[in-house]
């Protein structure tokens, strides 16, 4: 361990901590590399749990500390991982970073956690934790990959609230749970279709629509 | 006639490549061919002449084909209506009814998504196509006669920019563009598209004493509960409020029953089916299929013993209750939607028959099975063609071996 | 006539894409052929078929509260429930490892359709997804229907990949927007595809 | 003994201005010119003349660079009046100005038992150096025949369904003697059979009927059932590799006039029709003859159409230009280039040929009137969509549509699977025709051809 702490310290002698190149870190996975959006990564729960905002803020936040913890574990340990076994041994470190945040919701937010159900547990398959750690904490330093990972994080979370920002809003009318429209006086009724799986996967479509418009990001045909 | 050709010959430069409207060009070109079929002639080499068709008459075709449902619609509206409240009325008075809840909605069905086809259009430099002439009109004929105009607005925005504009334009889509939007309205606004919503009746303390709204389909669905003979209750229906005899099967046929605005008429879609077979537009497989595959599966209902009231129904019943007819001839027929090779026809037109039977029969969330059994084997139907087309290249490739 | 209600049932109402959205990475990026779409759809439902009653099993007499009493008095206040996850997960990449090994030895020609496929699926959330919903239904499945849940929720994978590819073999000659060429039309497409599948919600057999 | 063919799907177009049974024989053309680009798949045309060369019937004109020993011939003697070329100096026609009494190269004359004893190789030789080689089309492609090659079958159909076509009781009549040379000489060229494919309904051409060592093949049907790709593929399909070459009756009588009279001779019978020709009837020719003369006084109005060869395949070329190598026939149309009022609903009734019922079309009520028709398109492109008519104008099983997106998304892999090697453009000018979307069909044929031959 002190080696890699070792390891830390030189590193920032090299480079300021919030070095242009690692902002950039936390920055493009928020757009131009949005994990969901432009990668195709980790959507699955994407869709599930954005009926609301409360539970996709959680969903959000777990995910966060599952991806930044996992990336810096996996990168403090990437030089002792024999690659033959090392998808086992990634699968196992962010279960138990899964089996931590599945405990502490049960505890502490039951609810939501009743909520998320299964979604949670399937963190430990969501592919933007196990994409990250391949292609990231394999191969850099304890700090970017912390970076990284919240960088990632921080994506996955921009776009499952904006999708439940929608979903909430057109559906129900309401934000947090909150009644917006009511709130100011308009009689809303809510669109039941943005509740539906079908919702969601419209939702996410457009929003890849425009946002592609705007950064103009193309996928090869 | 003179007079507008050189206006439109004049105004062209304009929009041509150069011109101050350049952007505009195939809105104008829209406009142009609308008014005159182009001057264009066939090109050097090839075929020197064309066929006296093009895609807007075979548009108009379908169209027509939808004129005897549309009015029998209209004056549906208005029968029920009148029935509700229990007073008798002229035929004009029925008529005139049916006219002023129809034509607000075709307005805005047209408005709104020829509106979003223009757009489109000019923004994606594509010429305007002519295939939202029908789903203009298909829309209205599958919407209630009370649905609100805004849900009607929002339903065709929705199905023409989603459904149809994401795909790039008529010919691209994957579903059906009307169904979407009936889809949309469906599951998004649930209370305005189901239950008894059917017949339009402003004020609905004035309804005669025992009414019920209640759709053929409904009623056949309750039988499961209530184990009674659907055929007898058909038969029942609206005696207590001195209508009886209205879901007897003939006036089932004739489609005095409530529903949507264009579909309750079982004769006048088959008249549309006759317009379209004959012309050769919809294809004979398809309807043909529908049918079939709704009777076929009807009767091997009627085969499980044991089975609940629904089940027990005539197998002809099932033709001419619910938008079956309807969405057999107009729907299923959508030629970019449906199965593109003629042995895929089949499979497609008999597997939305089956499915519309058990939908109905078994899912009572949807009585109205045929839109969803559409919706789903559109998404089917290219596999349906995988295979098809699979089978044609295996033969090519097994003659060559041989 | 149960079991078959059960296979219908996780086939086409509980579809693990339109319904729950499972495994929709490997759905999304691997759709654009029918036949390696088929292959794949192959390989989930081999997997889903043999690791729910795997997991089942293991669940029954290793994880729930006072499973272990097998092993004798002592074991039987355990609750090991909170291993869930990292045992259910090594049991799926276990499971997943040896299949390919076995695959690979034994049919060559089988390992040439399948086996491209098999990593994939240890990360393909639709193969957990399918054991944490086995656990939660209520009342408990046994054994048999754990079997047939696993199989018939492979199959209706398979049904919609299968389909997606179908449509997007015909999609190859459209004119999409090119914003939203490739993943955004692919998300609008299944979102439109399940409303067809919606049909089969509320579905009573 | 051959095979018989019934085909119910395909479609017969019946324009006015048939040609009459009688046959002009006007002075020799002012000009003949021959056209590097109505014979497919060249790679580089190569003139061997320049302007003022003098030249006689059978003189070499040009070759392709990549085989040089097909020679392309003149069909007159005369004077080289013009050697036209397009853009990047392509050349596109070598125009000769023909003498009054042609005089011939004269190449080796044989008997019929000179014939029966010469091999392959000698045939060959004879027939590329006089130019007569060219009249051999090469399946897949419908390319210049590859002299390398050894084709599994050489098919000729031995009569025409296209639109006002020519009669060939008319066209081959009394050409026994020269049509079984030529099909001894086609024997020696191909490991399998020379099939002659006839039309089980019209009257058989002698010249046909009593051909020996033949398959004779009969066929029911209508247009496209004339093609001979659709009859290739109802008797003998093209599978991936297989080499058929086709050739048409013409083309058999040259071979036989070639090798029993030495002579490379290019007169031809040709039917002038179309609704804008007052005197519709045959005319003696040559090969690539100048239309102008057949044509003058002949014309109801001035805005017409002159096509080289039928409506459905053939070639604008003008009322001064040439024949088409390969063509037995000129159609004259009017042109179509106005604008019509809200033409697409008003009622047609039956004054356009249609094979859609579409509203407003009646014409499927009166099957034998027989139409005029301009070369308006009735409508603008649009993007495909499959109304199932393509397939009920195509007697193969080949699913038009399917093939022509592949082609449109190049996807070689998809075209070869669904068929391509099987068609040419003729065989699917029938889609072209009936399109609602109004797509140059036969142009993506083409385009889908060409993408293979590169690949």
């Amino acid at each position: 361990m002190s080696e890699v702490a070792e390891l830390v310290k030189e590193e920032k002698k090299a480079e300021p901590l919030f070095s242009k190149k690692n902002r950039k870190l936390i920055s493009n996975p928020l757009d131009s590399d949005n994990p969901i959006t432009v990668q195709v990564l980790g959507i699955c729960s994407a869709l599930a749990v954005t009926t609301q905002m409360v539970p996709a803020l959680f969903m959000a936040g777990s995910l966060l500390f599952v991806t930044v913890f996992s990336n810096l574990f996996i990168s403090l340990m990437r030089n002792t991982i024999p690659s033959r076994i090392r998808i086992i041994v990634q699968l196992a470190v962010v279960s138990l970073w899964v089996i931590m945040v599945d405990q502490l919701l049960k505890a502490y937010a039951y609810d939501v956690w009743k909520q998320l159900s299964v979604f949670v547990g399937l963190i430990i398959t969501n592919c933007i934790v196990m994409g990250r750690l391949e292609a990231f904490a394999m191969g850099n330093k304890p700090w970017p990959s912390l970076l990284d990972g919240l960088g990632n994080g921080l994506g996955y979370g921009l776009i499952l609230l904006l999708v439940a920002f929608f979903r909430e809003l057109l559906g129900g009318g309401a934000l947090f749970g909150f009644k917006v429209f009511e709130a100011i006086g308009i009689k809303y009724q809510g669109n039941g279709l943005m509740l539906l799986p079908a919702g969601a996967c419209i939702i996410v479509g457009i929003i890849i629509w425009v946002q592609r418009s705007l950064n103009g990001y193309r996928e090869a045909h | 006639m003179e007079f507008l050709r050189k206006s439109l010959d004049k105004a062209k430069h304009n929009f041509e490549k150069g011109g101050k409207l350049e952007k505009y060009y195939y809105a104008f070109e829209a406009l142009e061919t609308f008014l005159f079929a182009p001057n264009t002639t066939t090109g050097k080499k090839g075929a020197q002449i064309r066929d006296a068709v093009d895609l807007k008459r075979l548009m108009m075709t379908v169209i027509i084909a939808m004129v005897p449902c549309l009015l029998f619609g209209m004056w549906n509206v208005g029968h029920q209506h009148f029935l509700a409240l229990g007073q008798a009325a002229s035929f004009a008075d029925k008529f005139w009814i049916g006219l002023l809840k129809t034509v607000p909605i075709i307005v805005v069905s047209y408005g709104v998504g020829l509106g979003i086809e223009f757009v489109f259009a000019i923004l994606r430099k594509h010429p305007v196509n002519e295939g939202y002439l029908v789903t203009g009109m298909l829309i209205p004929l599958i919407m209630p006669a009370d649905i609100p105009l805004w849900q009607v607005a929002v339903a065709t925005a929705f199905a023409v920019i989603i459904g149809k504009e994401a795909f790039g334009g008529t010919g691209m889509n994957v579903v059906n563009i009307a169904l979407t939007a009936r889809a949309f309205l469906y599951f998004a606004y649930p209370t305005d598209i189901s239950g008894e919503v059917w017949t339009y009746i402003p004020d609905k303390t004035a309804v005669v004493a025992g009414y019920s709204g209640a759709t053929p389909l409904a009623v056949a669905a309750s039988a499961i509960e209530t184990k009674a003979n659907v055929v007898s209750q058909f038969n029942q229906f609206g005696a207590t409020w001195g209508a009886e005899g209205i879901y007897s099967f003939s006036s089932l046929f004739l489609g005095t029953q409530p529903g949507c605005i264009g579909e309750t008429s079982t004769l006048m879609c088959l008249i549309g089916a006759f317009i379209l077979v004959v012309t050769g537009v919809g294809s004979w497989r398809i309807i043909a299929g529908v049918f079939g595959g709704a009777y076929v599966m009807g009767l091997v209902l009627n085969l499980i013993p044991g089975g609940n009231a629904f089940m027990q129904m005539p197998a002809y019943y099932h033709l001419v209750i619910g938008g079956l007819a309807f969405g057999a001839v107009f729907m299923a027929t959508d030629p970019v939607t449906a199965t593109q090779t003629e042995t895929g026809k089949w499979f497609y037109g008999i597997l939305i028959g089956v499915l519309t039977v058990l939908i109905r029969v078994f899912n009572p969330a949807y009585p109205e099975g045929i839109m969803l059994a559409i919706l789903l084997m559109n998404v089917f139907a290219p596999l349906i063609d995988y295979f098809v087309v699979s089978a044609n290249k295996k033969r090519r490739l097994q003659r060559a071996t041989v | 006539m149960d079991l078959i209600n059960l296979g219908i049932r996780s086939i086409f109402i509980d579809n693990m894409i339109f319904a729950y959205f499972l495994g929709m990475c490997s759905f999304l990026a691997i759709s654009k052929k029918v036949k390696t779409a088929f292959g794949l759809g192959m390989a989930v439902v081999f997997v889903l078929g043999v690791t729910v009653p795997l997991n089942w099993l293991i669940q029954e007499y290793v994880l729930n509260p006072g499973a272990l009493a097998w092993l004798g008095a002592d074991f039987s206040s355990i609750d090991l429930g909170f291993l869930q996850f990292i045992v259910f997960i090594s049991v799926i990449a276990a499971v997943v490892q040896l299949t390919e090994m076995a695959i690979e030895k034994f049919s060559p020609a089988l390992y040439g359709t399948l086996g491209i496929f098999l990593p994939l699926i240890a990360v393909n959330c639709s193969i957990l997804g399918g054991a944490l919903f086995m656990v939660g239904k209520n009342p408990p499945f046994n054994l048999a229907q754990a079997t047939v849940y696993g199989l018939s929720s492979g199959i209706g994978w398979m049904l919609a990949i299968v389909a997606l590819a179908g449509v997007r073999e015909k999609m190859k000659y459209s004119n999409v927007p090119a914003p939203l060429r490739g993943l955004g039309i692919t998300f609008i497409l299944v979102g439109l595809m399940s409303l067809g599948f919606l049909s089969f919600l509320g579905f009573s057999l | 003994m051959g095979k018989f063919i019934r085909e119910k799907r395909g479609f017969t177009i019946k324009l006015a201005g048939k040609a009459a049974a009688t046959i002009k024989e006007p002075e020799m053309p002012e000009t003949v010119a021959l056209k590097p680009t109505d014979f497919q798949g060249l790679y580089l045309a190569k003139a061997l003349v320049k302007e003022g060369d003098a030249v006689k019937a059978g003189t070499p004109l040009f070759h392709d660079k990549r085989q040089e020993a097909v020679l392309f011939t003149s069909p007159v003697s005369g004077e080289v009046v013009e050697v036209k070329r397009g853009e990047k100096r392509k050349l596109l026609e070598i125009k000769v100005l023909a003498d009054r009494q042609v005089e011939y190269e004269a190449f080796k004359k044989y008997s019929v038992s000179d014939i029966m004893a010469m091999n392959a190789t000698e045939a060959k030789e004879q027939l590329m150096r006089s130019g007569v080689w060219t009249n051999l089309v090469q399946r897949p492609f419908g390319i210049v025949a590859d002299p390398a090659a050894t084709p599994k079958a050489i098919h000729i159909s031995a009569f025409d369904t296209h639109p006002l076509a020519p009669d060939y009781n008319i066209l081959f009549k009394g050409q026994e003697a020269h049509f079984q040379a030529g099909i001894e000489v086609l024997k020696k060229l191909t490991s399998g059979a020379v099939h002659v494919n006839v039309h089980n309904a019209h009257e058989i051409p002698g010249t046909f009927s009593q051909a020996k060592g033949v398959e004779l093949n009969k066929f029911a049907g209508t247009h496209p059932i004339g093609c001979v790709g659709v009859q290739i593929h109802h008797i003998d399909p093209i599978n991936k590799g297989d080499i058929v070459w086709t050739i048409n009756p013409a083309g058999v009588i040259q071979i036989g006039k070639l090798f029993l009279n030495g002579v490379y001779d290019a007169t031809r019978l040709i039917a002038v029709t179309g609704s804008e020709v007052k005197n519709p009837q045959y005319y003696k020719t040559v090969t690539g003859a100048s239309v102008k003369r057949m044509l003058e006084n002949n014309l109801h109005s001035d805005h017409v159409r002159v096509i080289s060869g039928n409506v459905l395949t053939g070639e604008n070329i003008g009322r001064e230009g040439h024949l088409g190598f390969f063509d037995h026939q000129l159609t004259v149309l009017p042109e179509g280039d106005h604008h019509e009022f809200l033409g697409w609903i008003k009622p047609a009734g039956d004054r356009k040929p249609s094979f859609s019922r579409a509203i407003g079309l009646l014409n499927f009520l009166s099957p034998n009137k027989e139409y005029k028709v301009d070369t308006n398109t009735h409508g603008e492109p649009r993007a495909f969509v499959q109304s199932g008519v393509f397939e009920k104008v195509t007697p193969m099983d080949i699913l038009p549509t399917h093939l022509l997106k592949s082609i449109l998304a190049q996807d070689i892999d998809e075209m070869e699977a669904l068929g391509i090697y099987e068609v040419i453009e003729e065989d699917l000018a029938l889609c072209e025709f009936v399109d609602v979307s109004k797509h140059n069909v036969q142009e993506i044929i083409r385009e889908g051809i060409e993408l293979i031959r590169e690949s």
